[in-house]
């Protein structure tokens, strides 16, 4: 039979804030090729049988971190996961579990982004460097102390993994902890006393249980719990510290 | 006014939602185990301060079918502890480099149990001594 | 940076609670197994292994009692710190109340130990 | 409708929108920022660049060099002064990057390291791993964060410009997340947009490189330049458009046709030799490797796949699995991900697809557009770097290098300026959501978004595509004006207010008509062949006498566009034969030769 005869359904969590009291599912028969992403699934609905259903997306290469959903309740990017795979089952895509929906697979993300900006994810220099002097030097071994952590695309699946993010939507979380612990481990900067603040706060490092299932979904293997858990170490050394020395750690 | 109404899904019954959160709310009601078994400890020695009577009472009662059968439970839920515990510890601990290569996760928490081998015979070598 | 921010205290429950963990983790399974399993049965050790005299002995030794303290006290502050965070997940949000009972007990515990194994001399 | 005041505004959020951005917030940190993107900052398009961006680094490298090879790859079609600004700059920026973070690749003593790309003699491309684009995206926007007189307007979508007393004042957005309209009002407006590529059918390119601010700018009165040259990527995924970097080729991956021929060779790029040689063959300029690849098919030598259309196929199996891993791995990662085969095993079928609009909105040196007060910067705006034809990591450097340009001069010309009229800008607003909003809650219509879309895409590609000619981009122009009028019909399904992005995306394909009309037109106007825009109907050769100008579009409400001609400036380097190869070498020497 060729490809394109075959169908699958997609099940869609559906909710319109102008007209549902709360989200409902509804199936759609979608014709696929083998090459055919789970976004695409979506982007035939879309095209087809009805252009209100909404989400987000862009480069299609899982790379922007914008299509990000819940598929058979596993968080994945959906440019990335494929039809193929889940024929001749059906398929359940839903937004992104622990954020609030704003409409059908569309989340709200502003206090992701709050985070991110709490955080000060920039250089702080240690020795501030001007231009003519060139670059900052860097060995192998600085190099690869922060490396890892630079490559979170904030696709916020990690998020919709941590049951305690869930809980308590004002937990830092764990991808916001990664790019903070990123700063911190890079040998340019200067500020990861300041960054104490945060990670020792209530919102901070102590609300992982060490679940480990952000790091799980990570599709950019950052290994965020690795980045929370290791700062959990940093915060207790650093409260004990403040008992010990006049100046203690930060504040 | 703006028409958003953003809706906030429950978290009830999370923990049955996914393999992987089951897993984890079974490894963490080991604690359960933990404690059970701690506080058996507490009442021996408790028993033991109140002198000889009470400590051989005590003896007696681990000898019971019923405590048996607890102790064989304890024994499985902690052994499931200390295997979820340095599976997980990989990462707790910051990257370990050896020779210019990180440690991978399965040669940490390998490690870590081998040393739970290595702890639980020493103990027993050493209670067994002491026994002689 | 945010204003406002609260230092969390969970650095000492958490210091217990990671302590505890990887002593039970190291040592709870031969533990169990040697005082409730092995012992009882006289199963590869012999019964009088546990026997007053020796257990007394045991007790008043400064090595003896820092281990016994040890054992029931970092693993019931690493259970009560696993056993509180689990109601909290279940959804069971006794607060203050929880708190109290899961830290309370291990609290107990420990001054108990401590009590009755000063009692027993040196 | 909500006003907000800032001193500056900029649209868009990728590379060139945040560098600048950052800009104004130095220059002065009174001024205030209003930073409007369609989508969050870090998912704009320049996320998804692989290879790197160019800029002078090794002692054996030149600023003239860069230029030469900047100016002869845009076929003497750039501005020789500006490219002469650029190549100075170009290593300032990209120390400054890493100053602010960005995780370059390095070698081993700790210094930035610098790899070869297409079209450049030296090796100066910097870069972070096979990531350049995602790193460079997020050390901008994570930089942007530290100032405070940035104000982001994430998912807000622009809409028009604001214009009064013959200068450009502010601009209309609607946030995506309410559906309401907002009046941002100031007094330097910058349009860091990107590209238009989605007007093709198949891209390398992110859904929402839609050419917005092309054509917002454009209905505005500004010109659209150069804009029938649209590069074509010699080897992307067929069907999705999703791009092998150039990288595969510089491992030693090479092209063959249907009878394994290494076809190459037949389109002056030969010989052929084992190992890959800059210049040579596989590593010849995109424009030419995607031009054989249209002549291989003409000749019935490509490969007939039943769902993925012609391709020919990039062997990179002789490179071996341990060796694809260790140099390729995304690579790797995305043919067996996306196409379910094994590099090691299986060769890919790949095909030339839709990469980057070199036209744009026309701006001078200082990234000023006609309209005062508006500036364009990225990929988005011509400022006459790119001529016919992109080099390779040109691009990212130009997003650096201009965004802070306009950044200066944006902040120069708000603090000249005093605050415009805000009820005039006002009723013009109220004017623009309007007319959205009768787009919206109109009835009736039938036309469906996907299918004039679909046509639209399928027509730029039959007319506009690797090679061209008279009749096909005649049918192109007609198809163009009749999906035009088709669009008046547009049905929308979705009414609602909270993130309708069914309404949003008509919006999109209004602006994508409008560029490609512009593209269109520019194009068949166009007699001769030169960079991405080849002939095949009696106009196979560049033609210097008429056409070394840039071409220009102007936008007529109603009708199609007009098109006119400006000088190209030439400050060193005459234009002069374009040749690669045992040919170019030849070239070199003989260039050589007279030198010496
Ligand atoms: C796959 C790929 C690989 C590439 N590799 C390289 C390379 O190796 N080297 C190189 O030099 N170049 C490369 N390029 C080209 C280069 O990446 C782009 O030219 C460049 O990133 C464009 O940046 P920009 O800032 O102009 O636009 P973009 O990054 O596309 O940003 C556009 C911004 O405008 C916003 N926007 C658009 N319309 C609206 C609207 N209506 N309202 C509000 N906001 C709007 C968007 O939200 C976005 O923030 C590559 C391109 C692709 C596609
Ligand atoms: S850490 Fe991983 S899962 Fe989390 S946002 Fe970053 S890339 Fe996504
Ligand atoms: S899933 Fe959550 S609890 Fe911690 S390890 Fe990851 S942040
Ligand atoms: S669409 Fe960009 S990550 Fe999936």
């Amino acid at each position: 039979m060729p490809d394109s005869q075959r169908i699958i359904e997609i099940e869609v969590l559906r909710y319109n804030p102008e007209s549902d009291k709360e989200p409902h599912l509804e199936v759609y028969k979608v014709p696929f090729s083998d090459d055919m992403s789970v976004l695409q699934g979506a982007q035939y609905i879309k095209d087809h049988f009805d252009g209100s259903l909404t989400f987000r997306w862009s480069c299609r290469m899982a790379i922007c971190g914008s299509c990000g959903m819940m598929i058979n309740g596993i968080p994945k990017l959906s440019c990335e996961t494929f039809l193929r795979d889940y024929f001749p089952n059906r398929i359940r895509i839903e937004a992104m579990a622990n954020f609030p929906i704003e409409k059908d697979l569309v989340v709200d993300l502003s206090g992701f982004i709050e985070k991110l900006e709490s955080i000060q994810p920039y250089i702080i220099p240690r020795e501030p460097r001007s231009l003519d002097q060139g670059e900052y030097i860097q060995s192998p071994e600085q190099f690869n102390a922060y490396i890892q952590f630079t490559s979170c695309i904030n696709c916020t699946l990690c998020y919709a993994a941590c049951p305690q993010f869930g809980l308590n939507p004002d937990f830092i979380g764990p991808a916001a902890i990664a790019l903070l612990h990123r700063y911190n481990m890079d040998s340019r900067d200067g500020a990861a006393a300041e960054r104490m603040e945060l990670v020792a706060a209530e919102e901070g490092v102590f609300n992982c249980s060490a679940v480990g299932y952000c790091s799980e979904v990570c599709p950019k293997h950052v290994d965020p719990a690795n980045a929370v858990n290791i700062n959990k170490t940093n915060a207790a050394k650093d409260y004990f510290l403040r008992f010990l020395s006049p100046k203690g750690g930060s504040k | 006014m703006s028409k958003r109404r953003p809706y906030v899904r429950s978290m009830d019954g999370w923990w049955k939602k996914n393999p992987f959160y089951v897993e984890y709310m079974i490894h963490e009601s080991t604690a359960l185990f933990v404690a059970a078994y701690a506080f058996t400890l507490l009442v021996g020695l408790v028993r033991l301060g109140q002198g000889e009577v009470a400590w051989n009472g005590w003896l007696e009662a681990m000898k019971s079918p019923l405590s048996l059968i607890c102790h064989v439970v304890f024994l499985l839920a902690i052994m499931y502890h200390t295997y979820t515990w340095f599976k997980i510890m990989p990462i707790t601990l910051p990257p370990i480099i050896v020779g210019g290569k990180k440690v991978g996760p399965e040669v940490i928490t390998g490690s870590g149990l081998l040393a739970a081998v290595v702890a639980s015979v020493f103990m027993l070598g050493l209670v067994w001594r002491i026994a002689q | 940076m945010k204003a406002g921010l609260k230092r969390s205290n969970a650095p000492i429950f958490w210091s217990l609670f990671g302590a505890g963990g990887m002593f039970s983790a190291l040592f709870g399974p031969v533990l169990v197994f040697i005082t409730g399993i092995a012992v009882p049965l006289s199963l590869m050790l012999p019964s009088e292994t546990m026997s007053y005299p020796k257990m007394l002995a045991f007790a008043q030794n400064f090595i003896g009692k820092g281990f016994i303290l040890a054992v029931i006290s970092l693993f019931l502050w690493f259970a009560a710190h696993r056993i509180f965070h689990s109601l909290h997940e279940i959804g069971i949000h006794a607060g203050l109340g929880a708190k109290l009972i899961c830290y309370g007990s291990a609290f107990v515990a420990t001054v108990v130990s401590a009590v009755v194994l000063l009692g027993l001399g040196f | 409708m909500e006003i907000f005041k800032a001193d500056v505004v900029i649209v868009g959020g990728g590379g060139a929108g945040l560098r600048a951005a950052i800009a104004v917030a130095e220059t002065d940190p009174s001024l205030k920022i209003a930073l409007v993107s369609k989508v969050y900052p870090m998912r704009s398009h320049t996320v998804a660049a692989e290879g790197g961006a160019a800029g002078v680094k090794k002692p054996t490298d030149s600023y003239e060099y860069h230029f030469h090879d900047t100016v002869g790859g845009g076929d003497w079609l750039c501005e020789q002064d500006v490219v002469e600004y650029f190549v100075r700059q170009a290593p300032i920026e990209l120390t400054q990057l890493e100053h602010w973070g960005c995780p370059w690749s390095r070698t081993a003593d700790g210094h930035v390291n610098v790899r070869a790309f297409g079209g450049m003699k030296i090796e100066r491309t910097w870069f972070a791993a096979d990531k350049s684009g995602f790193h460079i995206l997020h050390t901008l926007f994570q930089t942007s964060m530290k100032y405070p007189s940035i104000k982001r307007f994430d998912e807000h979508f622009c809409v028009d410009l604001l214009e009064d007393e013959g200068r450009c004042q502010g601009v209309v957005v609607i946030e995506m997340g309410t559906g309401e309209f907002s009046m941002i009002e100031a007094r330097s407006v910058i349009i860091a947009t990107g590209g238009a590529g989605r007007v093709f059918r198949e891209s390398t390119l992110g859904g929402i490189v839609t050419g917005d601010g092309m054509a917002l700018a454009y209905r505005h009165g500004v010109a659209l330049r150069d804009m029938e040259f649209v590069q074509y990527h010699p080897t992307c995924m067929p069907v999705t458009g999703l791009l092998f970097t150039e990288a595969c080729r510089g491992e030693g991956g090479i092209l063959v046709n249907k009878d394994g021929y290494r076809y190459l060779q037949d389109y002056g790029l030969g010989p052929v030799s084992d190992k890959p040689k800059n210049k040579y063959m596989e590593l010849g300029p995109r424009d030419r490797l995607s031009q054989a690849f249209y002549f291989e098919q003409q000749k019935g030598r490509t490969i007939e796949h039943p769902r993925l259309g012609s391709v020919v196929h990039l062997d990179l199996r002789h490179l071996g699995e341990a060796y694809l891993h260790e140099r390729l791995p995304l690579i790797y990662e995305m043919a067996e991900t996306f196409m379910g085969l094994d590099p090691a095993k299986d060769p890919i079928p790949i095909r030339p697809a839709v990469h980057y609009t070199m036209g744009g909105i026309k701006v001078d040196g200082n990234c000023a557009a006609s309209l005062k007060g508006l500036y364009a910067i990225g990929e988005c705006a011509s400022v006459g770097i790119h001529g016919a034809n992109r080099l390779g990591s040109n691009s990212l450097t130009e997003l650096l290098v201009f965004g802070k340009v306009a950044g200066v001069d944006a902040a120069r010309n708000a603090k000249s300026l005093a605050p415009g009229k805000s009820a005039s800008l006002l009723k013009q607003a109220e004017a623009t959501e309007q007319r959205l909003m009768a787009l919206k809650t109109k009835t009736g219509g039938t036309e469906k978004i996907a299918v004039i879309r679909k046509e639209m895409a399928q027509s730029m590609e039959d007319g506009c595509g690797i090679y061209r000619m008279a009749n096909t981009m005649q049918a192109t122009c007609d198809k163009l004006s009749e999906l035009r009028e088709r669009f008046k019909n547009i049905s929308i399904d979705d009414k609602s207010s909270v993130w309708n992005t069914d309404w949003l995306t008509a919006v999109e394909l209004d602006y994508q008509l409008d560029v490609a009309q512009s593209m269109a037109h520019s194009a068949i106007r166009r007699k001769e062949s030169r960079g991405a825009h080849q002939r095949l109907d009696g106009f196979e050769l560049r033609d210097d006498v008429n056409y070394l100008k840039h071409s220009e579009a102007y936008y007529v409400a109603g009708d199609e566009p007009r098109i006119a001609y400006g000088d190209v400036k030439i400050t060193t380097s005459q234009p002069a034969e374009r040749v690669y190869g045992a040919a170019g070498e030849k070239a070199d020497q003989e260039r050589k030769g007279s030198h010496a």
